[in-house]
Parts: C-alpha cells; sequence; structure tokens
C-alpha cells in the first residue's frame, strides 16, 4: 500500500427507507472532499458501501472495506444497530473508525476504543436537552413518545435524565407505526403540559401531520430526530412551530456554517439536515488530523491528532473528550419556514454549553 | 359442423395422437369409442385448443380454429363436458350454471327440469355435491352455453342408472332438433341405440369408423378393440 | 374512560377500514384470483408518489388523485402483460419469486425517480378541517374521508365479486382455468383487466393516505404484510372475511395498544406489566392472526377444505 | 358377530340429512354392494366409515372394536381401506411408488431416516404383484399424475388392495373404465371375494348383481331394503327410485 | 423422491470440490475477504437447504425459517456471554432450543396449509422477533457483538478465518448428505406423499401430522446450525437475523435454485448472494438488475435455476 494514497471508506445506509440520512451524510463528506481537495495533501480514493440498514450485510460490507479494500479510514454508521455489527471488524483490523451519526453509550463508556470516533454526539443527549428544556419551562407534566425498540427506549431514558417533573404517560408505540390515532387520543384526554417524541424517520412524519390534524397544537411538542430537515420536506406546515434539541442548526451563526449551508443548498438544492452537517465536519476533522500527523502510516499518531480535534467545526466550539465524543453545545431548534420557502429547525437558545455525555467515566482507553 | 384431419399431439416428449380424423356433421350423433388410455381425452382436449395440435387440423364449420384460443372455439358453437367433471369448487351451483352461460333454447329453469336433483342444491358449493351430482352439474353448464355441438367426454360417469337412462333421451331429443353431438362413453350398447356413427381409436389412430349397424354387425371390432 | 374507550373503538374501525383499503386491490389479486403478488406495496407506493406529483403538477389534489387511477391501471396492465399473465398456472411460489423481484425492481426505480426523502401531498383545503369530538381532540374531516372511500370500496368489491357474473368468472378462473376458456370466455382479456383495475385500487388506496401518512421508499413493503394478515385472517377468497379481518386487526392493534397496559397491570406488577405490554404490544396482530388459524385453520370467512 | 355393524349413524350438513339414522351390517366375507340414486349419501357414508368425515352421532363397530372417533390412519391400520370415488392418487410419485407406499403404511416402521426406500424389493415386489393384478403393470414406473383417467381408476383399486385389509370399502372403482378394463377389474373383485370382506359402490348394474352376496339400496340417508340380488331387483320401490324399467331388466 | 442420479451426484461432487478449493483460490488471488464472503454463503446454504427439506419435500413453505436463524445466533451470544464459549455447546444449545420451538410452532402451524401455513409460520417468527427486539439485556435491536468466535476443546482454532469457513463446509456437506439420505428414506417417502396428497396418505395408514412435525422439527434444527455459523461469521447477532425479510430471502434462494432438489437450495443459496455481491459492484441501482434475473429465470425456467441447467443440457 502506498503512502501517499489515503483511502477512506463511507458504509452509510443508502438505501431503503433510512436511505436519505445516509445520502445527506454522504453529501455533506463529499461536499467537503470537494471543497478540500487532497485530503490531508494526500491523494485520495473514497470507497462507498450501503449498509442498506441491514446489520450483518454491513459487518461484511464493512469487513470488506477493511479487507478487500484496505480502507485506511472508515466513516459510518447512520444507526446505532450498524455500528454494533461494524465496530468490531473495523476497529480489530487497526483501522480507524468515525462516526458521523451513531452513538451508543456502550462506546462511548465501557466499550471505548482508541480507534473509534464520533463526531456526532451521545445518543442520549438530544434527548437531554429536551429534559433539560422541558425543565427549564417549568413543564409539570410531560407525556412521552417513542417506538419500541433500542433507541426509543434510550431517548426516554434520556430525557428524563435532565427532567424531574411528572410524566403523564409513556407509550411504546411500533416500530413503523401508521396510525397514531389512538395514543394522540390519550394525550388529548390527559392534557399534558407538554409531548415530546423521539420518532425518526417516516414514523415522526406520520405523527407530525396527525398531530396536527388532531387540533393537538396547543400543546407543546418537543422532540429529537423527529422534526428535521430530513423529514421537514414531508412535513412542512404541519411541523411548524415544533421544538426538536440538537447541536447544531442551518442558521447556527458561525462562518463556516454559512459557507456550508450555502455551498450544500446550492449543490443539492434541499437544505441540510445535521447529517449533513456531522459528514462535512467529518472530512475536515481528518484532512487537519491528516496534515497534523502527516498523514496515515503512523496510526497512533493519528489517533492523537485526530484527539485534538485540529479543525474549525462548523458548530463553532468543539473538542474530543477523553472517550473520543464531542464536547459540544446544544441549542433548542424550532421548525420554521423560511423567507425561500422552505422549511427549517433554527436555532431559539442554547441550553447546555460544552457539555459531555455521561458515560466518559466509565470509559478506560488504553 | 366439426371436422378434423390428421390430427398429433403430445405431452412434453411422449406423443398421444397419431393420426385422428373425424367428423360431426350437423345433427349428427358420433361416438368415440377405445379403451382406457388410448386418446380420447387427448382427441378432445386438442380440437378444444387445451393442448396443441402438432399437426393437423380442426375445422368448425369451415373455419380452421386449429390452435386457437379455447374460448374462441367454444364459441364457435363447441359445448365441453370434461372428463372428471370438473365443476368449478368455489362457486355455487347456480353460478356453476349461469357463470358461462349463453342465450338459447337452454335455460336454467330447463336445465333444473332436466336434473331436479340439482335444484334442491342450488346453494351448495361445488365440492360439496356428490359425485353424481356433479356429474349433472357439468352437464348442465355445457347445455348452459347453448353449444351446436355438444362434447361429451364419459359424462355419465358415476350417474345411476336411471339417471343414465334420461341422459339417453336427453341426448336423442337433441339430435331431433339439429344439434351435433361427439360423445365418450362405456356404454357402448346404449350408444348403438342412439348413435349414428362410431369412431374407434387405438394408440392415437383412428382404427375403425362405421354406423351403428355396422358396429353390430362386426362383433371383432367390439372384441378387438373395445371388449365389450 | 368510557367515552376514550368509544374514541378508541372509533379510533381502531378507522384504522381497520384504512387497512382494508390498503388491502382491497390484493383481495381482489391474491384472495379471489389466487395470486400471490407481493408487488401489490410496491404498486400502492407508486400511487402515493404519482398523487404527490400529479397533485404537485396540477395543484389540486383531487385532480392528482384522479390522474392517478388511470396510471396506475396502466403500470397493473403493463406488469400484467409483460409478467403475471405467464405465471397464472404456475406455483404460488413462482409467483413469489417473480413478484419478489418486482419489488425490488420498482423499489429501486422509485427511488431513482423521486430520491429516498419522504415527500408529501397537500391534502385540500375543503378536506383538511376537523371537528371537535371530546375535550381538545378534534377528528379530521379526512379521515372521514378515509372511511367512506373504505367503505364505498368494500361494498364495490363484495357486489362485483358475489353477485356478478365477472366475479363468478374470475372465481371459476382462479381455481380451473382452462374450463372457463373451454366454456367460451376469454379469461386471459378479463385476468388482465381485473389485475389492471387491482393494481388501480392499490394506487389508488396510496393516493388516498398519501396526505396522511409519509410517502417514502419503505411505505410499500411497510403494509404488505398487514394486507396479507389481514385477508388471510378473513380467510382467502372472501371480500366479506378480509373486511372482517382488516376490522378485527384494526380495534385490537388500536385497543390493545391503549388498553392492553392498563388490563396487565390489573393482572401484575405495573412494573412487569409496562414491561410485558411493551413486549406484546409489537406481537398482537401476529398473535391475533396465530390463534384465529390455530382454532380456524381457513381463516374467519374461509371455505374448510 | 358380523365383522362390520353400523348403529344409529348420522350426518347433517346443515339442514340436510345425508345420512339418517342408518344401521347395516356386513359379514365377515361377503360382498356386500350399496347402491342408490345420487345423492342418496353413499359416499358420504364411506367418508364416515373411513373416518374421514366425523359423524354426528352412531357407532361402527368393526371386527369386534369401536371405530367412532378414531382417525382415518388408526382405522386402516384396523384393517379397514376405501378407494376413492373421484380419483385421490399421489400424482407426483410413479405408479409403483404410489402402491409401494401403502405396502410401506402396513410393513414396518416409517420412521426410518437413512436406508433407501427405493432400493426396499420386499415393498416393490408387492406393490408390482398389485398392479398386474388391475393390469396396469406396464405403467409402474410412468408418473400417475400422467396415467389416463381410466388407468388412474385401476391405479386407486391397487392403491387400496396393497394396504391389505380386512375390510375393503369401493366407492365405484368400476367408474371411468372401459370395456376390457372394467371386465378385469370385475374379476379382481371377484377373485378377492372369500379372500376379504368387501363394501362395493357402483352404478354398473351388470357388475353389482354378478358380483354382490347381498344388496342394500340407500335413499336419502336410509336403507330402504337390503337383500340377495334377486330380492332386490325385483323390489318395485328400488325399481322406482334407482334402478328404472329398462335397466333393471338390463341387469337380469 | 429425490434420486440420486449420477448427474446429481457429480453436481454435488463438483459445487463441493469448488467450495473446499476456494481457500486455495482466495490464497493466490491475495483476497481474502472471498473467504469472508464464502462462509456467509456456507451458512446460508445451510439455512436454505433446511428449508428446502420441508418446502420442497414436505410442501410445507415455512415463511418463518429466520426465525432458526435467530435461535441459533442467540444461543452463540448468550452462552458465550455466560462464559461458555465451546462450539459443541453452541450448537447443542442452539439445536435444543429449535427443536422445542420447532415442536410447538411446528405443531399449532400443522393445523393449517398452503398459504395459511405460510402466514402462520411468519407469525411465530415475528413473535420471536419481537422477543428479542424487546430483549434489553441482550441489547434489544441494537443485537450483540461477540468478544470471540467460538471455542474448539477450548481453543479459539475459529479466529481463523480458514478454519471457520472448513467447519462450516463441513457442516453443510455433513447436512447435505443427511437430507439427501432423509429424502430417500422411508420418511422421506411418507413425507413427499403428505406433500402430494395428504388424504391419500391417510387412507393408506399414515399421519401425516406426525411426519410433518418431525420433518419441521429436523429443519428448525438445521437452520439453528446456520444461525450458529452466521453468529460466529459476523461477531455479531442481532434481532434482524431473524426479521420477516430474512425468511422472505430464503423461500426466495430455494425456489431460485429449484424446489425440491437439495443441491438447488444449496445452488440457490449461493448464487443469490454473489450476484448480490458482484451486481452491487456494477451499479449502485443493483436491485434492479437482481430482481430483472429474478424475473427472467422465473419466467424462463419452471424450475429455478435447476431447470435452466437441465434444459442447457438438453
Ligand atoms: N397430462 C398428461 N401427461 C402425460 N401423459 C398423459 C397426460 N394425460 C394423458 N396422458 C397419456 O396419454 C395417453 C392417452 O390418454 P387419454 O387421457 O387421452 O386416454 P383416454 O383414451 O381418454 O383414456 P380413458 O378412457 O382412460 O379416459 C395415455 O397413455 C396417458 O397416459
Ligand atoms: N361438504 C358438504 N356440504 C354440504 N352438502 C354435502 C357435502 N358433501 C356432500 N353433501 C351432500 O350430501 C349428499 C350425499 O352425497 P354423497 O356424495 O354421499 O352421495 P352419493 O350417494 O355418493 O352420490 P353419487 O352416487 O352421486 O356419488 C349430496 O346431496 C351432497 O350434495
Ligand atoms: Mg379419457
Ligand atoms: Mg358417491
Amino acid at each position: 500500500q502506498d503512502d501517499d494514497t489515503l483511502k477512506i471508506g463511507l458504509i452509510l445506509t443508502l438505501s431503503g427507507p433510512g436511505a436519505v440520512l445516509g445520502e445527506m451524510s454522504r453529501d455533506g463528506f463529499q461536499l467537503a472532499a470537494e471543497e478540500i481537495g487532497d485530503i490531508g495533501g494526500m491523494k485520495t480514493e473514497i470507497v462507498i458501501a450501503d449498509a442498506e440498514q441491514k446489520p450483518d450485510i454491513a459487518a461484511n460490507k464493512a469487513r470488506e472495506l477493511v479487507e478487500r479494500d484496505e480502507v485506511d479510514i472508515v466513516v459510518g454508521p447512520i444507526f446505532s444497530n450498524i455500528l454494533g455489527a461494524i465496530h468490531k471488524p473495523v476497529t480489530d483490523s487497526g483501522a480507524i473508525l468515525i462516526s458521523p451519526n451513531a452513538g451508543p453509550s456502550v462506546y462511548a463508556g465501557a466499550e471505548c476504543n482508541p480507534n473509534f470516533f464520533a463526531t456526532s454526539y451521545q445518543n442520549d443527549q438530544m434527548h437531554e436537552v429536551m429534559g433539560a428544556h422541558a425543565q427549564e419551562e417549568g413543564y409539570q407534566n410531560v407525556f412521552l413518545l417513542a417506538p419500541n425498540y433500542q433507541a426509543g427506549k434510550d431517548s426516554l431514558a434520556g430525557f428524563k435524565h435532565s427532567y424531574d417533573g411528572e410524566i403523564a404517560g409513556e407509550i411504546y408505540t411500533q416500530l413503523g407505526q401508521l396510525d397514531y390515532s389512538a395514543e394522540l387520543a390519550q394525550i388529548a384526554a390527559m392534557q399534558p403540559d407538554a409531548v415530546f417524541a423521539f420518532m425518526p424517520g417516516g414514523m415522526g412524519v406520520n405523527l407530525v401531520k396527525q398531530y396536527r390534524q388532531a387540533g393537538l397544537e396547543t400543546i407543546p411538542f418537543l422532540s429529537a430526530f423527529t422534526v428535521d430537515e430530513s423529514t421537514l420536506p414531508a412535513q412542512q406546515d404541519a411541523a411548524l412551530g415544533f421544538f426538536g434539541g440538537s447541536n447544531w442548526a442551518p442558521d447556527l451563526d458561525t462562518p463556516e456554517n454559512k459557507a456550508f449551508v450555502e455551498a450544500y443548498e446550492a449543490k443539492f438544492d434541499q437544505v441540510p439536515a445535521s447529517y449533513a452537517m456531522a459528514g462535512y465536519d467529518t472530512a475536515y476533522l481528518i484532512d487537519a488530523a491528516l496534515r497534523e500527523a502527516g498523514g496515515v502510516a503512523d496510526k497512533d499518531a493519528l489517533i492523537a491528532a485526530l484527539e485534538s480535534a485540529p479543525f474549525t467545526s462548523v458548530r463553532g466550539d468543539f473538542s474530543f473528550g477523553p472517550n473520543h465524543f464531542p464536547v459540544q453545545d446544544f441549542y433548542l431548534t424550532e421548525v420554521v419556514k423560511r423567507e425561500d420557502g422552505k422549511f427549517a429547525t433554527s436555532v431559539v437558545k442554547k441550553i447546555f454549553d460544552d457539555y459531555q455525555d455521561n458515560y466518559v467515566a466509565d470509559c478506560q482507553m488504553n | 359442423m366439426l371436422q378434423v384431419e390428421a390430427l398429433q399431439a403430445a405431452y412434453g416428449e411422449s406423443q398421444v395422437l397419431y393420426d385422428i380424423g373425424l367428423q360431426v356433421g350437423d345433427g349428427e350423433f358420433v361416438t368415440l369409442l377405445g379403451r382406457n388410455g388410448m386418446g380420447k381425452t387427448t382427441t378432445v382436449n386438442t380440437i378444444f385448443g387445451l393442448l396443441k395440435a402438432r399437426a393437423g387440423r380442426v375445422v368448425v364449420d369451415g373455419v380452421d380454429l386449429t390452435n386457437a384460443a379455447p374460448h374462441r372455439i367454444a364459441r364457435a358453437g363447441l359445448g365441453l363436458v370434461p372428463e372428471g367433471r370438473q365443476v368449478f369448487p368455489t362457486l355455487t351451483v347456480r353460478e356453476n350454471l349461469v357463470a358461462m352461460a349463453r342465450p338459447g333454447q337452454w335455460s336454467l329453469d330447463r336445465v333444473l327440469s332436466l336434473f331436479p336433483r340439482l335444484a334442491e342444491r342450488m346453494g351448495h358449493m361445488g365440492n360439496q355435491l356428490s359425485g353424481g351430482e356433479q356429474q349433472m352439474l357439468a352437464i348442465g353448464r355445457a347445455l348452459m352455453t347453448n353449444p351446436r355441438l355438444l362434447v361429451l367426454d364419459e359424462a355419465t360417469e358415476g350417474l345411476a342408472p336411471l339417471i343414465r337412462d334420461e341422459i339417453w333421451a336427453c341426448l336423442a331429443q337433441l339430435k331431433a332438433v339439429g344439434e351435433s353431438i361427439l360423445i365418450i362413453d362405456k356404454n357402448v350398447d346404449a350408444l348403438t341405440r342412439i348413435a349414428d356413427r362410431h369412431v374407434v381409436i387405438e394408440k392415437g389412430q383412428v382404427v375403425w369408423t362405421g354406423t351403428s349397424d355396422q358396429l353390430r354387425g362386426t362383433p371383432e371390432i367390439k372384441e378387438r378393440f373395445l371388449h365389450v | 374512560m368510557t367515552s376514550l374507550f368509544l374514541l378508541q373503538l372509533l379510533n381502531g374501525v378507522q384504522f381497520g377500514i384504512l387497512l382494508f383499503l390498503i388491502a382491497a386491490g390484493l383481495t381482489l389479486v391474491f384472495g379471489i384470483m389466487d395470486f400471490v403478488n407481493l408487488a401489490h406495496g410496491v404498486v400502492y407506493m407508486v400511487g402515493a408518489y404519482l398523487a404527490v406529483t400529479f397533485t404537485s403538477m396540477t395543484g389540486s389534489y383531487g385532480l392528482g388523485l384522479l390522474l392517478t387511477l388511470p396510471a396506475t391501471l396502466l403500470l397493473g396492465l403493463a406488469l400484467e402483460l409483460s409478467v403475471f399473465r405467464r405465471l397464472y398456472d404456475r406455483p404460488h411460489l413462482d409467483q413469489v419469486l417473480a413478484t419478489f423481484g418486482l419489488v425490488m425492481i420498482i423499489t429501486e426505480g422509485v427511488e431513482i425517480l423521486w430520491g429516498a426523502a419522504p415527500l408529501s401531498v397537500q391534502m385540500p383545503e375543503m378536506l383538511s378541517g376537523s371537528f371537535p369530538l371530546i375535550g381538545a381532540m378534534r377528528y379530521p374531516v379526512y379521515r372521514l374521508v378515509i372511511i367512506a372511500a373504505g367503505l364505498l370500496t368494500a361494498l364495490g368489491l363484495y357486489l362485483i365479486i358475489s353477485h356478478t357474473r365477472i366475479g363468478m368468472r374470475l372465481r371459476a378462473g382462479a381455481s380451473n382455468r382452462s374450463m372457463v376458456a373451454a366454456l367460451g370466455v376469454d379469461i386471459s382479456k378479463l385476468f388482465t383487466v381485473i389485475f389492471a383495475f387491482g393494481a388501480m385500487l392499490a394506487g389508488f388506496a396510496g393516493a388516498m393516505v398519501a396526505p396522511v401518512l409519509t410517502v417514502n421508499p419503505g411505505m410499500g413493503e411497510q403494509v404488505l404484510i398487514l394486507a396479507f394478515v389481514v385477508i388471510v385472517i378473513g380467510g382467502i377468497g372472501s371480500v366479506r372475511g378480509a373486511f372482517a379481518g382488516a376490522l378485527l386487526v384494526g380495534l385490537v392493534d388500536t385497543l390493545g395498544r391503549s388498553f392492553g397496559p392498563i388490563l396487565l397491570r390489573a393482572v401484575m406488577e405495573p412494573a412487569a406489566a409496562g414491561q410485558a405490554g411493551r413486549v406484546l404490544a409489537p406481537m398482537l396482530v401476529y398473535i391475533l392472526m396465530a390463534v384465529i388459524l390455530a382454532v380456524r385453520p381457513a381463516g374467519l370467512f374461509g371455505a374448510k377444505t | 358377530m358380523s365383522l362390520l355393524d353400523i348403529r344409529g349413524l348420522r350426518k347433517a350438513y346443515g339442514a340436510l340429512k345425508v345420512t339418517d339414522d342408518l344401521d347395516l351390517s356386513v359379514e365377515e366375507g361377503e360382498l356386500h354392494a350399496i347402491i342408490g340414486p345420487n345423492g342418496a349419501g353413499k359416499s358420504t357414508l364411506i367418508a364416515q366409515l373411513s373416518g374421514q368425515t366425523p359423524s354426528d352421532a352412531g357407532a361402527v363397530r368393526f371386527n369386534g372394536a369401536e371405530m367412532m372417533g378414531k382417525p382415518m390412519h388408526a382405522r386402516v391400520r384396523a384393517g379397514m381401506s376405501r378407494s376413492f370415488q373421484i380419483t385421490s392418487i399421489l400424482p407426483g410419485f410413479t405408479a409403483l411408488e404410489n402402491v409401494a407406499a401403502a405396502v410401506q403404511a402396513r410393513q414396518g416402521s416409517s420412521f426410518r431416516f437413512f436406508s433407501p426406500v427405493a432400493g426396499e424389493h420386499a415393498l416393490n415386489e408387492v406393490a408390482l404383484e398389485m398392479l398386474t393384478r388391475v393390469g396396469i403393470a406396464e405403467r409402474a414406473f410412468f408418473r400417475a399424475g400422467s396415467l389416463s383417467h381410466g388407468e388412474k381408476r385401476q391405479l386407486e383399486l391397487a392403491i387400496a388392495l396393497a394396504t391389505a385389509p380386512k375390510l375393503l370399502l369401493l366407492d365405484e372403482p368400476l367408474a371411468g373404465t372401459s370395456g376390457q378394463e372394467a371386465d378385469r377389474l370385475v374379476e379382481v373383485m371377484r377373485s378377492l371375494k372369500g379372500e376379504i370382506t368387501l363394501v362395493l359402490i357402483e352404478h354398473d348394474m351388470d357388475a353389482v348383481f354378478s358380483l354382490a352376496d347381498r344388496i342394500s339400496v340407500l335413499v336419502y340417508g336410509r336403507i330402504i331394503a337390503t337383500g340377495t340380488p334377486d330380492n332386490v331387483r325385483s323390489d318395485p320401490r328400488v325399481r322406482a327410485a334407482y334402478l328404472g324399467e329398462e335397466t333393471a331388466e338390463e341387469g337380469a | 423422491m429425490t434420486r440420486l442420479t449420477p448427474t446429481r451426484a457429480w453436481a454435488a461432487t463438483i459445487l463441493f470440490t469448488a467450495f473446499a478449493a476456494l481457500p486455495l483460490i482466495a490464497g493466490a488471488l491475495d483476497d481474502s475477504y472471498l473467504i469472508v464472503i464464502a462462509t456467509r454463503i456456507l451458512a446460508y446454504a445451510i439455512a436454505a437447504l433446511a428449508l428446502d427439506l420441508i418446502l420442497g419435500y414436505g410442501g410445507m413453505v415455512s415463511f418463518g425459517h429466520a426465525a432458526y436463524l435467530g435461535i441459533g445466533a442467540y444461543a452463540v451470544a448468550i452462552l458465550s456471554r455466560a462464559g461458555i464459549t465451546d462450539l459443541g455447546a453452541h450448537l447443542l444449545a442452539a439445536i435444543l432450543v429449535a427443536a422445542v420451538f420447532a415442536l410447538i410452532t411446528g405443531a399449532i402451524s400443522l393445523r393449517t396449509r398452503g398459504i395459511y401455513f405460510i402466514m402462520i409460520t411468519l407469525a411465530f417468527a415475528q413473535m420471536g422477533y419481537f422477543f428479542f427486539v424487546s430483549l434489553s439485556a441482550y441489547g434489544g435491536d441494537d443485537g450483540v457483538t461477540l468478544n470471540a468466535r467460538s471455542t474448539i476443546f477450548g481453543q479459539p482454532l475459529l479466529e481463523n478465518n480458514t478454519a471457520l469457513y472448513y467447519t462450516a463446509l463441513a457442516l453443510l456437506i455433513g447436512l447435505y448428505l443427511l437430507a439427501v439420505a432423509i429424502t430417500r428414506s422411508r420418511f422421506g417417502r411418507v413425507l413427499t406423499g403428505t406433500r402430494e396428497n395428504p388424504i391419500r396418505m391417510q387412507a393408506i395408514g399414515f399421519s401425516p401430522f406426525r411426519y410433518q412435525l418431525t420433518a419441521y422439527v429436523i429443519s428448525g434444527c438445521m437452520a439453528s446450525i446456520a444461525g450458529v455459523m452466521l453468529a460466529n461469521q459476523a461477531s455479531y447477532v442481532s434481532p434482524s437475523f431473524m426479521d420477516w425479510h430474512r425468511s422472505g430471502e430464503l423461500v426466495v434462494m430455494v425456489v431460485f435454485g429449484g424446489i425440491g432438489n437439495l443441491l438447488g437450495a444449496i445452488a440457490g443459496a449461493t448464487i443469490a448472494l454473489l450476484l448480490e455481491e458482484w451486481l452491487a459492484i456494477l451499479t449502485d441501482h443493483w436491485p434492479i438488475l437482481f430482481g430483472l434475473i429474478l424475473v427472467l429465470v422465473v419466467l424462463y425456467s419452471r424450475d429455478g435455476l435447476s431447470g435452466l441447467f437441465r434444459r442447457s443440457k438438453s
């Protein structure tokens, strides 16, 4: 393997219902890669693999990337269960794995790994933001809603982590549920101070539309991964005024962000979501770290360079904690209709400053 | 009415019909005789386009319908009472009768008066009938399409003697009003009484044809090819 | 509590009718014509996507819906002429394999044409209102429209299948095509037309749900199994059965979700009840199907064999 | 005591009483024919006796043991076998395999997983013998589904015979067989007389009258007459309900 | 019934020899990843073989066979976590649990036939799926990463990819021979007869239920072995192993290869997975090509790939 070419493997979900997230992440990464040119000053080859949202297939593709294509760095995936499947094969091979989205607690804590980085967040944090917000607003009574799977359970746990008030009700819906009238009826009957929902993808579209149609919009709708730029084109007006928690929004006021959002919108004719942002940031992080470490030959040096996060994130403040998860700011965002008629999330206020996840103490990096 | 010339047919690799030629004139009553497995049903299936002819011709009223779609052949005036009844199991008796009916002298009432038994079973599903009742239904169903040539393949199988006699009487009546009939049946004696002509096949070939009188007069034909 | 129960009952019925609407085309093709059509879901999806496109082209949902119908009819026709007509006489498993292939082709095609992002269609002003039901809960007018569409479809299908000669010929053809042909009916043409009609029903369902549900590349597959469950619970070959099956699934699912945990809490510890409820809820539909089939191996209205 | 003793047997489909409080005894070794109009309930009776159709009420004693409630396969194993009016074979098997399967059912366990069955000569020999007996030995290696209708009827009988029953219930074995084959099957049945007990349902009166020791006439689910062929033939009720004048004379 | 015709014996020999030689080829090409894919193929081939035994010979179309993959996989995960790492123990546990699950669900499912059987087996598999999704102790739907593969006599022999591959191959060949023997045995004849005409089988004195249930249990056990291999291959276990797509894919593999022809099932699994790999290299839109191939194979062959093979010979 030549020392002067850099091989990066992207493994993202590019087909099936979750494909839009993977595509945004890929587009963000590639946008940055084009802007940079030779990443880390090296001839760069990017191999893209579709994780298909099937963990065992993803595990094989990840092995294909590290064993056959011999990539130095793997970027991916979107979904936590896929990360579980590819984490071991990639890190065992000595390659570096950078997650632009999934950030499950195990890898932030007990099973943290020198070769693994997350540029996104630790999964619980987005929910904690909303919990803290609910707490700040003084809501006494919040109704919780999430799909019945691991990420759903984590999300409600995350919310409760920073919210001390009453829980009016806690419902786990089915994965891929179509009709939410039963849940909405319960909410209407209980009249909680607010609703917190974690409903990624199509489920969020269904819920938000039906929430609005049921006339419940007077009850504040707090959420994570439920109203963002990946679902807003489908939710449109129905989501106006709904709240989300995030580490970023397209109108976050940094010069780098402005440039990124403009370039992305120009190129892809859509408003980027945080997936695109994290893909974009990841490319710049890799670039900067490689330049500092002087290539990929010395993995330890590269890891050390990555740890110092020697780049300027579009998010502004950004550094890595000892567990290789970011320390960053989190915001309350709200869905707005921009002047050009497009829908986007917009920063309302900062909730956490330089916030670190709760698992870092469990991490014994060796 | 129907003219079949040098018909050949096969199931996959194995050829069954080698040389079948027969004619049924207007108002004529013809039988197709032969032992088990000699190709009688195959001949009927090939005439109806249910099996592809390898060679030969099937002509109905002067129109060449060899290998035409089965529904076209049926619409040319042929009605089939197939071997093994083949009533529609998921249709009621009434539905079996009316689903494919075409207008003509045979109406539902007339068929039911021929087979009163069916009238008692109108709401039954096809597969909830006794064997004989299914056979009646199959005959009734064919009559309801008001064919000009009725083809009966073992149509009296499993019918009680009394009913069988009624069928013979009915066929004789049909013939009287100018209907053509092609029949395969094992009751050769009864058939010689009402049929005009007989065609005997053996191993896919026509080996003898003649009138009822000729058949009665040549016991060796019966002995050799039919063994009755 | 009682009013909530009644409301949930209504929600269950409404969800059931929605399910029937989605399953209607499959009832025709799979239930009546006895063709295992896994591609039903993707045709439904194409219907939804076409409704989005036509609506944005014409600016009117009504027009979009009207255009979707002939378009999906044509799609059905194309599929029938190119693939399906050669599979009627084949074993069910061959049909499974071929339609599985079509699902892959069409799903990928939709992603190429429309992208992976979820889309949506604005429902017409006229139908977007809602009226108060109890408390702050309002009932959307459009839900009533869906209920009406589902009921009309059910009634229409039932009449066609059970009370017309077309229905009889279809049922006859499903069990013995060549006999139907030998009795003088052009069964191929009939199957072609009805198949296309079934595709149109699927497209209609897709277009109808587009304003309430997300339109994305996974939507077809999501409902496919449910549609089969509904038909099988009801008993294959029976429109009445499919309707009953749909209502039952809708009710059990909705009531189970909302009152199951309450019932469980009556018999066990709250924590355990919560846990059990979470395990059982997603299984409900399947438990329902397994129980029904264990007791009535041919579904609720199916012919016993 | 009779080999088969039926008391008060009933079966109704809705309001339709197909078997209506039926009593019947079949003596060991006799050939007992059951005739009657179409839809009288003959096949249903066989289905009830064989356990295919559950009965509503009644008792069926066979060879001293009560059969009611026993599943089909248990009755076959007890020695009561049947043929079907509407041909029921294993279409994908060869004719020989069809019969060999039946032989296998009564010889040794079928929970054997390892040794190839095709090589079990004992099974095949008996099977071939049965095929020869009914006259389709030359079709032994043809797929049963591809046999002609009449040949399938012959196979049907061979399969039933191969289960080596004490009592054989035959539902229109001659239907669909023509001339020569019918004669042959009649001979087979004649040769079985004395060997096993036979219950024969047939609409072929020539065969019935030449074979039967006793005949029962079943009409609307009830036996209206039982007796010797001559008695039955001359019974005016039977003529009216079933035979018709002509056939009755023909059979004479 | 299966007849081990000379051509079939040859085809089997060629196929298995090719499999046996694969690591050499991979070595020559310096492409160790080949072995990784091939191991996965072998695992699926075992599952497809198991399914064909009941589907092709017993006429029981199980749309829930992925459940047994899942059972096998979780046997590895759960035992490993408990400190039991022996392959034999994993296999034994998988087979026992699969047998119990098959016995219970099979006994209920066999009350139905045809499409109803398809759907009720699906129902049971989905229950299994959702059970594991709710099993937070084992990661719910996130699954569990295996830290090490199963051991043999306490030795981590399977950590070597080639060793794992040959283990899977040996299992496949063994199970294939077993399946061939079963289909040709007395039991196999009754099973096939039951598929052909259950009423007729009862009328000659067989109780179809007992034979079908036995076959169903055997098949479930075989499929659970595939699950054990798959877990080792992926070093990861999650409920997605048993989701209904997986069951559907197994049916597709068997039908694609040609049903009632055990070799066809193996070939079907192999070719389907290879096509997926290969087409994905050609284009991002590979599902279109793959779907097209499936449709064409159905339209032009009555018996899957085996049919095509036979036709090209004659
Ligand atoms: N579907 C089939 N596939 C292969 N061979 C067949 C098929 N059907 C019939 N045959 C063969 O074709 C020959 C003629 O069969 P056919 O049914 O025409 O006989 P038939 O004269 O009607 O006899 P029968 O009086 O028994 O009904 C027989 O040898 C039979 O085995
Ligand atoms: N599953 C069923 N449901 C309703 N009615 C049935 C069912 N099976 C049979 N019957 C009715 O029971 C009656 C007796 O039928 P069965 O088959 O016993 O008559 P059969 O005496 O054998 O007549 P055949 O001589 O015509 O064969 C028939 O009228 C039939 O319509
Ligand atoms: Mg014939
Ligand atoms: Mg009968």
